[in-house]
Formats: C-alpha cells, structure tokens, sequence
C-alpha cells in the first residue's frame, strides 16, 4: 500500500478560496461567505478613510526615506485592508503586537507620524508610549512579538479582565519556531490572542513557495487545534468581519484564533532592497488590479456612501498628514547621547554612572577643542571625529547611512 | 485561586535545617504570598515539583492560576513571560538545565534584556530566569554546562548566583522583587547543602560581593559552585601557611568592584575560580577589569582556575575537569612569591 | 457572527480511532484499516522476537541503573512497538537519529549493549560508531535531532542517492520550535525523512493535554503540507505497516510522512523521576493491559506462529543478552582523562596541547603522591582528590552520583 | 547541475579592485567551483544574492541544487546544514544579521560544536556560518550586534573575523576547507572597503593574528570592523610622537598567543579595541590571557577601549558607541608614561 492514497486526517483538497465580502472589482460577494455578513456602510466608510490616510502616510514615508531622511522604512502600500481591519477590530483597552511592516497599523490607533519614525529615522529604538497606545515595540526578530501576545493575553486571563490581544505577522515569520511556540502556547492556554499574517506572499526575496508546503497559512491552526481562516487580505470587510468575530470570541473565552490575510506586498521590503531580482513588474501589476482601498471605493461609490466630497474631506485629512510627516522629518533630530546609559537597567550601575561621565567629559571636551579649533582654524591636532557635540546635539536629519535593513 | 486572593503574610519561622533547594523553595513561596503578581511556570514545575523539587508544594498552594507545566518549549516560556510581564505580572519561569535555556537565546538576548532600553524604561520586565548550572552530579551531556559567560555578555541583563541557603533564600526573593530581569543561576551540585536557617532571612544586598573568609596572602574569587572548594582550599592551605582570602562574587553581573578591588589591594594577589571553560569564560573578565583598576597593586598576574576550554565531559571524567583545592593551590604555586 | 461556527478548514471532530491493525485483544482488525494490510507471518515473528528481547534488555538496565552501575537511563518500556517498527522499516544504508528515550531501537539495529550504555554509564557522550550504524548521536536537547534527520535527508536527496532518514520524536519535543521547523522544511525541501512520535502521553511529569489542543499529533501534518498517521503505537503491526510505507514514500521521491505512534511510558522517565507525583497506578495498569507483546503474542499463537520452542528460544536469546549485558555494565569502566583533548578540534590548538600536558603533568604527579602516601601513610599533605590516577584510570563502575536526568 | 558534476578548475585572475562583498563573493564560487560538496542556502542568499549581495550571481551558476533560498528560520538553517555535513556535504550558511543568529544558538552551541568531541572524532561538521556582525552602518536595532563573545565562550567553535578584502577571500576559503566549523564574522562596515586583488589571493593561515604596521610604543590589537580604526589611530598617533604596534586578530578562536605575546613584549604595554560591549566582551579574554602569560613584561594594565556596556544604540547615536581613533588616543594618555 502506498502513502499517496488519502487519508481521513491529511486534506489533500487544493487550495480553498479566500473568505471575500466584496470581489476584486468592488462587488458585495452574494454566495456563502463562512457566515460572515457585510459590516454596515458607515464601518466601511471609516475603514475606507483610515486606508487612504494611511496609504498617504505609506507613500510620504517612503519618499522621505528615498531622500535619505530616514535610516529605512518597511512599506505596507497594498496591505492596507489587513493594518487597518486588525486595528478596527481592537477595543481601546486591547494590546497590539505589530512588526517593523506595521506602521500604518500604529498611526490608524494614534500614535503620531514622529513617534513612529522615531525608531527609522535613528532617534531611539521606540518612539511612542506602549502603555498609552497598549502598543508593544515593532517588533524586528520574526515571530518573537506572538508570544509577548500570548503571554500578555494569558496575563489577562489570570488576571480575569477583558483585554485581548493581537499579533501581526508575516508570511515568512510563521516559519519560525517562535510562531510555532506561539500558537502552541496561546491554544493550550486558551488565551485571548489573535493572530493576524499577513500573507503578502514573501519574505524579502523568498516566494510562499519556498516558504512552506501546505494550502494555506490557516491550514496551520489545526495543527493547535483552534480555528483558521484564510481571508482575502485585499478586502476590508472580509478581514474585519472575521478579526472582529475573532476578537470577539476571545474576550469571551473562546480562546486563540489564527486569521490570513492574502495580500501583496507592492513596494520593496526596504528602501534598500531590489525586487527586481526577484519578480517582474507584471507580477506586481496583477495584485495592482486587486488594490483594496479601489474596490472598496468602487463598492461604496456603488451604494451611494461616498461622494465627491466625502473623498475631497478625506483627500484633505491625508494631504494633511503628508505635510505634517513630512514637516516633522525635517525638523532635527534631538538626541541626547547621555541618554544611552539611562534605560539599561532599572538599579543604579555603578560601571555604567562611570561610562556616563566618560562619555559626558568626553563630550565637553569635544566641545572645547571644537571652539578653540574655530578659533585657529589650521589646528591638525584636532581629531577626525571631534565635530561639535553636547550632552544635547542636533543633527542634520538626512543620513547617508546605507545597508539598513529591517 | 484567584491572583487576587489573599493569603497570610510572610511571618518568622523558628530555625530549621533547609537545604538550598528548601530555601529557594520557600523563597518562591514567601514571595508569592507576599505579592499575588507573583506567577511561576515551567516545564514539570507543577505536580512534580520540579526536576529538583525546588516548587515542590507550590501548584498545591497556589494551583494552577498561579503555579503551570507549560508546553515543553523555552523560547516560549521566556516569550510569554516578557508578555506577562507587561502586562504587570511578574513570572518567575525555571529552565530545566542551563543547555536547555539555549533555545530562549533570543528572547532572553534579544528582548528580556533590552525591552526597557528600547522604550526608554516605560516597559520593565521584572521576570526571573533559574537556571539551574554547573556540574559535579554525574550528570550526561548538556545537563553540567556553565552558561553564565553568554548572560554575563549581555547588557541588561543581571545575573547572580548564591553559594549557600541563606543567600539562595535572600537573594531569590531580591531578584522577584527587583525591577530588572534577573538570571539566577543555581548551583546544581549544592541543592542538597544544608544550613540552620531562621525564616525569612536576609544576607547582603544581591548586587554586593562578600568576604566569606578572611586571609591576608591571596584574594580567591569564586561564585555558586566553586565557593565551598574555595573555602575547601582556603582551609587547607592554612597548614601550609598561606592565608587565603576568599570572596563570594553572588552578583556576576554588576561585578562588585568596590569589594573586590578592596581585596586585591590588601592582598595584592588574586585568582579566579570557575567550572566553566576558560577561554572566554567569565574569569576573563574578572581578571581583566580587577588588573586594569589595581594593575599597580599587583604582585603577579591573576590566575584563571577553571575548567578546561573542551565541552564538559562525561560523569566518569568530570572529575578531571572540574577545579580542585589541589589545583588550585598547584595554581597559586606557580606565582613567584618573594 | 461567531467564530464558534465550523469553518471548512478547522476540522472539529473528536479525535478519530488510531489506525490499527490488530487490537488490544489480540484480534486482527476486520474493519477498514487505511489500506494498511497486515504484515505476514514471519514478519511479525521477527517483530515479537525483537520486541521480547529488547523489553528484556531495557528491564535488565533499569535494574543496574537501580543499583547505580549507570547514572541514569531513560526505559522505553511499553513502547517496544513504536521503537522496534521504526528501526526494521529501515533499509540498511538508511540513517536513524534517535533520542535519550531509544537505546532499544539501537540494539535492534545491532548496536552492541556496551557501547549504547558507554554513554548512560557516563565514560562518553556517544559510545558507537555512528556510521557503521548509520545512527546519530542519542539527541538530548528536545526536537534538535529532528532538523539533523532533514538535513541528511537533502543531502541524500542532492547527491540523488536513496538514502532516507528517520527521526525518533516524543510528544513533549513537538512543542519546541525546532519540531517545526524540521517539518517545515522537509515538507518544502520534500525532503526522503521519517517523523515518528511516539506519544507516550507524558513529557516527564506533564500529560498531553497540557503539551497540546489538537485531536492527535498526526494533524499537525496538515500544517505542513504532509501526511499524518495516526497509528496505535502499541500494535506492531500497524505502526510497522505504517512506518514501511512511509520509508518506501520518502525512498521513492514522495517526500516527508509524519506518524504518531499513541502509547504509553510505563516506566518513571528516569531513574531519578517519581511518577506517583503526577499519575496513579491505576492510569498505568490501564494501559499494561493494552501491552503491545502481549497482543502480538495472542494474535502469533492464534495463528500457530508461535510455539513453545519458538517462545523457548527466544527467551534465551533474551536471557542470554541480559547476562551479558550485566557482565558488560560489571566491567570496571575504562577511561583516559587525556582523551578529553583529542576530539575538540580537527585543527590542532596550541594552547589546548598546553592544558593537555598541564592535566598529564597533574595526574603523574597524583601518581607519584599517591605512591609516596602509601609508603608513609600518615601524610597529611596530599589533596583530598589526588587518589591513584594513571592516564589510564580504571574506576568502579558504581555511581553515588545523584540528580543526573536525561 | 547536479552535485557531481565538473567545473572548470579555478584559475588565475587579473588584478582588479575588489571590495570586501566581491572578495566573499569570489571565495564561495571558487570554493563550489573547486569542491562539488559545497553547497550554500540561507535567507535571500538565491536570486536576491544576500541582502549585502555577498552571494551574488551564485544561484545563476550553481543552480538550485547548490544555491538555495531555505524557508525563514535559523535553527532550520544550521540544524539542516548539521544533518547535511554528517551525510558529507560542505554547507556554508548565512546568518542575515548577528542578532538574527540567536534563533539557532542551541544548535550552533549544543550541536555544532559538541558534535566532533561527542562521537570521539567520528563526525566532523565541516560547515561555515557566514554572520555580518557589528555596527556603523545606520542599522535599526538589532542590525548592528557584535556577537563574537558568545562563539569565543564556546569550545569548538572557530571563530575568525577578516578585515580586509584579501583575508576575507584567502580566510573564507580556508573556513571552508576547514574540517572544523567555523564562526566567519564578516565586518558589515566594511563590506565596501576596496582593494585591488589578483584572485585566487593566499594571506596569512587564518588561525593566526599578523601585524599590520610595527610600532614599538604600544600594542594595539582590533579584529574586523575596529582594524581600520586602529590603523588610522596608529597614524594619528605619529603626529604625537606615539610609534604604535597594530596587530590584526583574524582568529579570534584560537587566540594568536605567539605573535601577539611577541609584540607586548616588544612594547610592554597593550590595548584592545572591539565594538562590543566591554563587561564580558571577547576583550576580556585579550586581556586575561595576555597579562597571565606577560604580566612581567608590561608597563601598564592592558585596556580595552570598547562599546559601552549597553544595547547597541540607534543610528543617530552609534557614534557615541563606537570607538574611534580619538577615544583610544586619549585612553592611552591615561597610562602613567614613564
Ligand atoms: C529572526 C529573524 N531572522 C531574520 C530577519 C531578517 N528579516 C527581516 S524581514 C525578513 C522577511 C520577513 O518576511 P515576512 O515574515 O513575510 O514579513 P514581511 O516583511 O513580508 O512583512 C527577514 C528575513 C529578522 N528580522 N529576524
Ligand atoms: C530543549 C530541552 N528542554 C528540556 C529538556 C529536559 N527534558 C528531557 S526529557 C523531557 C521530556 C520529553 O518528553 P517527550 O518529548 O514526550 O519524550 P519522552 O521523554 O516522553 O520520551 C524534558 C523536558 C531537554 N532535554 N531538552
Ligand atoms: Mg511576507
Ligand atoms: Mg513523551
């Protein structure tokens, strides 16, 4: 006998459609739908808004960083419906865990345009106030941040409160064995969490192909035993009906649920890669004809929600935005070198209070020379690095850094 | 059991026999009753109590809200600790041996130790990582590493180690209270040292180095396991009339300059004891920070008495590997003493 | 609408029956079976006769390792079935990469007693030769094992020879992130290996439902795009049928099998361990009565293959290999502290010959100590360590040590 | 192009300016080229060629079966490339970045280097792990790690860091002819740096340090990324009178003691320059070891001139972190010059 003959356990099927509410050319999906109904126009309006500011938002970053104004910037042009349907479906006491790739998921909860580029721009490794935002770091190592949602969300449990929490993360990250810990940990605990990829099918350079054998990334909940949903990630109302019921069940105790968003990633992974070298313009092209704020547009347009001047009060908010990011990246950058020693721990070191002073009298002395280096201009004394400093400098915001990756 | 219930305050108990293990037993007890934040889980630290029965009777105090078994994985014990910590609890999680902390490498190294750097200290992560290390149990491969260099390597961490029951008690419960995350690394082969103990007990702060013997002739540092064979080889070099000073570091991470160095000054020569490897073991920087601080009090190099730089060996051959008061002393014989 | 609804991805059902081919009665299976067909006769004959001695050994271990001629010795008892079908579905060139857990499986692939126990006796940390066995090191760090078997597998697979490899796995180690990955990237790499897990339902002290949420181990295969078997692990039979399957798929360009064997530890999980801490001795009669011999056993006599004389002989062969393995495990232990340095590095190291010669240097001098204190024995000089010591030490093989866990 | 099959032998080039990517670029193809066993896989390092396109146009000429993208998990990379190497392949891996390793540390620390000791020689682990270590790039966090203590602390690693692109091709090819496992850190700074190569280059063996420039006043020992510096340092200091030594590790594991012993006793005093923290660093074990071998030879303690004991700050701080030529002229000026 041989092992290609099915078995009752493995599902041989191909690959199932995506959940959709509304199809690639903006109409309300009328068959079956898993059960999960069309969020009410006024929902929609909103999330069709927040995709626009934050797609403006995207594409200023992007610039920004083109001009060197910032050490690098992860874009999520395209994967806008997966950010924002993840943050609507959130109550203002939930936690969210988000990656390097989600900063429009972080400028849609509130966070400001300069807290969250605090970290590309260099400033310091996280801009904002997480316990304000109940928003942990970006997280850079793949897949790490799923726990932290895991443990936050089993913290609520024992604690017997509400909050729930969700993770974001990408295709490539659920190779990790973090993502494996993860969904293991948050089953078997039945935790509030809920875990959003988004499948923007790939990880810089390497194809979903090359990433992984099975169907799809919701395939992967079986194997926890808690429920998966493969969602067309382009269309809002499909993700936010089921992150909304996932969220929801969570907080009701239903446990974990793992939730994809198929989507596509448009822009480079970072300003400094090359997609070139990996797939051609009409691959892109394809997924441009799925954009998600254009159906959703369409499909609003058609039912009458949105007219020429709500778009015009909606073009303005994210023109706006634009300016005012775009203003704060060109303000200086303040940093405080001293700062360096204050954060590492929570007890006084006595070591680090030394490399404190030494940094500090380092500084002035910088700033000595410096001025007497302005005054007899010929000096060769003067060491290379010594340019002006103090214990609070400002920089010229562009960096000719490159090789940064997130 | 709910995390807000309340249970007795911590009183005086009258002296009793505890072995280390009892001690850091009660110590996890104490501290869980006193702050009801307290959380511990782990692989087998529930029911069983423990591989060394060092939570034995905890899930039958304090069930199963707030003492676990989690899922066998490290990563994800360390992982959902730091979210629980932010979230205002704080988990004290157990790695079964120290080569099984290896696959919470990255979030010990890249998160436990820098979260509250990356948020400007608005996130602490008050969570405490045992670790039970060291050799001498006969133990089969990976259950004798000495991990201590890869913690001590890393800023933000903080790492101690206690040598006896008092100081496992007192500083256990100081490293759940503190702030920062904190490696406590447990000597296994000491678990079954006994001490007459009053509790609750407290010695000197977790971050101080104490003088455990005095002696005039050499300063002998030495942490967690090699402490008795440092006093072992302090008694017995009296009958060869030279005075050994011996210094239990407890704290590896910060390092107690003040007391050492106050040592090596009177004594003007030191050695370093570990059962780690010596290449790049922590002995390395002991040696290097306490000569560039004193190098002019100085009568001879510090020496490095350690385990050899191979994998740790079998149980039939560890005892070659492992540092004895003969070696030592061998060690010491080598300086030129004029 | 709530997640509670079924989704056609997540598969609800109560966990199937595993797959069996004769029952705990000792009955051939009538009913359908996968398409798995019973083994014939002389097959299992061999199976019975492997399984019988091997129980023989391990129990024969266990009572030296009580008596402290071994530090420690994780038994395998009551999982005979899983350990013995795994090695003899293998073809000779095949690889094995086994955990602490499966000292039997090395004897049946014709490991000598001595060098299996070198390691649990504590003289090395691998005591045969792993390419003439084509078996890896006993694993120790939970799962690691697993990615080694995926690995050579590839290489086999790019050198396009027919060489599979079979990864011995418990249910505790399918947690860890590494198990994951080893069965991402065989399923990707479509790589020639072999997962079984035995779930013996404990992972040390913690039970299965602690460890996982999912119907059966086997699901996990969906994830990854493979497929699962859900074999009862104490028939032979079936995991044998199973097991050969899955070797000739993996041979034959199919790829990578996950098989979950379910049965039961009926032993501590070591010497040190103490299961009443965590189950009753109820639990485990329970599951003495599903004994995977004695099954085999019943069916073999109910089919006339097993007889007396054949029951006498293979008592023997059991018997005989039990006295030599006491004899072996008697033996004063042979260890060379010099060697400590020989296997570090290919390259030699000049300051790892200077430790060398440092620790020849000690153990003469110890040498020369002890000789000169047996001439005058009242010297109270000598260091409490420095008994004879040559650099060929021969020690008693009993161990006072304490603690020692696999 | 399966693994048996016949390239053109590796011949002769005409010089040309390589930087230090081109250089490991050259090194992998004409190892593969050369040895039919080696095969590469990681993260990116097919058809993109490596985020620092260190495998550049590899994939195009060796194929699929050589060159390959692995799915996106480090513990899955080295614990395959393990099971390769025991089947007798050659693997040479990428780590993207330094921090991105610590997935795989219990592989690399359990496995990779316990392997050889553990079966008494019988399996050797032929395989390079290729890691772009430290700073000065304007990396986000976690872009910019100096890992090298955890390799260095662990017996049976070798650990080697080139500095310049003729060591980078000459020390690759020998790592990866190496029957040992090697720890390849390449300087991610200095991935630009250019030189004018006629490949195939043969430098120094690379398990030994060299000095680049001879001096008589001071020993200043860098590896990787803080050569440059020290070399303009040693320039600097001419102006003010200072002859300084620079000695270039290369090895970091082995430790050079011969040729870098030599120099300090030449010089009398010394001082180690590394972008990793000082508290546990790899300099500490400089240090150590070259004070317990000559400490009658120095003038003064040897310094190390480092990172500070903190997470590896943001691009707009790192050259506050980062030693520079400056920073180590003055910490020489603190020596008592008699
Ligand atoms: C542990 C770890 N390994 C490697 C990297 C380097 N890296 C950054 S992003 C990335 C690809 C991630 O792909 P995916 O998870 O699909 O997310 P996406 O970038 O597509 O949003 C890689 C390999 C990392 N950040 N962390
Ligand atoms: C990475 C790692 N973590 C922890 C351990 C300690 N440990 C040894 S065996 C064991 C339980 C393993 O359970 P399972 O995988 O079910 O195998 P079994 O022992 O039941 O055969 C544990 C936790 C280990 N060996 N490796
Ligand atoms: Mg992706
Ligand atoms: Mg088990």
């Amino acid at each position: 006998m041989s092992l290609n003959v099915e078995t009752p356990i493995v599902s041989t099927a191909s690959a199932p459609q995506p959940l959709r509410l509304i199809d690639d050319t903006g109409h309300a999906v009328t068959d079956d739908a898993g059960g999960f109904t069309l969020p009410d126009a006024d929902t929609l309006l909103g999330l069709y808004r927040q995709m626009v500011v934050a797609r403006r938002f995207d594409v200023q970053v992007t610039a920004l960083t083109r001009q060197g104004r910032l050490a690098t910037y992860p874009s999520a042009l395209g994967q806008e419906a997966c950010e924002i349907a993840a943050v609507a479906s959130l109550a203002p006491g939930d936690w969210l865990f988000p990656t390097y790739r989600d900063s429009i998921a972080l400028l849609t909860r509130g966070v400001k345009p300069e807290d969250i580029l605090a970290s590309f721009r260099g400033e310091w490794h996280s801009g904002y106030d997480q316990y304000e935002h109940r928003i942990a770091p970006q997280a850079t190592p793949l897949a790490t941040q799923a726990l932290h949602a895991v443990g936050l969300a089993t913290a609520s449990k024992l604690k017997r409160d509400s909050t729930v929490a969700l993770a974001l993360l990408g295709d490539g990250a659920t190779s990790e064995g973090d993502a494996h810990e993860a969904f293991n940990f948050a089953a078997v605990w039945q935790a509030p969490v809920v875990f959003v990829v988004q499948n923007n099918q790939f990880a810089i350079s390497v194809p979903l192909d090359k990433q992984m054998h099975c169907r799809t990334i919701a395939d992967k909940a079986i194997g926890y035993g808690m429920p998966g949903f493969y969602v067309d990630g382009n269309d809002v109302a499909a993700m936010y009906a089921v992150t909304s019921a996932a969220v929801e069940r969570a907080r009701t105790g239903g446990g974990p649920t793992l939730v994809e968003g198929l989507t596509y990633r448009m822009e480079a992974h970072t300003n400094s890669d090359d997609p070139s070298r990996y797939r051609t313009a009409g691959d892109v092209e394809v997924w441009r004809r799925r954009d998600p704020i254009e159906r959703l547009e369409t499909y609003l347009v058609s039912i009458g929600a949105l007219d020429d001047r709500v778009q015009a009060s909606i073009r303005e908010e994210a023109e706006d935005l634009a300016a005012a990011t775009r203003e704060c990246m060109t303000r200086p950058v303040q940093v405080d070198p001293l700062e360096l020693f204050d954060h590492v721990y929570a007890s006084p070191r006595p070591a680090l209070a030394e490399q404190r002073a030494f940094l500090s009298a380092e500084l002035a002395e910088h700033a000595a020379l410096a001025d007497q280096a302005s005054a007899t201009p010929s000096s060769s004394t003067t060491p290379p690095s010594s340019t002006t400093h103090s214990s609070s400098t400002t920089h010229s915001s562009s960096t000719t850094h490159s090789g940064a990756h997130a | 059991m709910t995390l807000q219930s309340m249970a007795p305050p911590v009183g005086a108990r009258p002296p009793a026999a505890l072995t280390m293990a009892a001690a850091l037993n009660a110590a996890i007890q104490d501290s869980m009753r006193d702050d009801p934040t307290v959380v511990l889980f782990g692989e087998d630290v529930g029911p069983l109590g423990g591989v060394f029965r060092v939570t034995d009777g905890l899930y039958a105090e304090f069930g199963e809200t707030r003492v676990s078994d989690s899922p066998l994985a490290e990563s994800g014990i360390v992982g959902t600790a730091i979210g629980m910590a932010i979230y205002g609890l704080r988990p004290v999680v157990e790695m079964q041996f120290d080569a099984f902390s290896y696959p919470a490498f990255e979030q010990i190294v890249s998160h436990l130790a820098k979260m509250r750097n990356r948020t400007r200290g608005r996130i602490s992560l008050p969570i405490v990582i045992r670790i039970p290390y060291a050799g001498d149990i006969g133990g089969v491969e990976h259950h004798s590493d000495s991990s201590e260099a890869y913690w001590t390597a890393t800023p933000g961490l903080t790492v101690v180690s206690p040598s006896n029951p008092a100081d496992a008690y007192s500083m256990l419960r100081e490293a759940i209270a503190s702030d920062d995350p904190v490696i406590f690394m447990e000597p296994k082969s000491r678990y079954w040292m006994k001490a007459e103990l009053a509790l609750p007990v407290q010695t000197a702060p977790m971050n101080t180095a104490v003088v455990l013997r005095e002696g005039t002739d050499v300063t002998l540092i030495a942490y967690g396991p090699t402490v008795k064979t440092a006093l072992a080889t302090a008694e017995l070099a009296t009958a060869e009339g030279l005075s050994i000073e011996v210094i239990d570091l407890r704290s590896l991470s910060p390092f107690d300059d003040a007391t050492v160095g106050a040592s090596l000054r009177k004594t003007s020569r030191a050695a370093v004891v570990h059962e780690a490897a010596q290449f790049g073991g922590y002995g390395a920087e002991v040696a290097a920070r306490l000569t560039e601080r004193n190098f002019f009090h100085l009568a001879a190099p510090i020496l490095r008495i350690t385990g050899f730089d191979i994998p740790y060996p079998s149980p039939k051959l560890e005892e070659y590997f492992l540092p004895t008061p003969d070696r030592i002393l061998a060690a010491l014989g080598t300086w030129e003493w004029s």
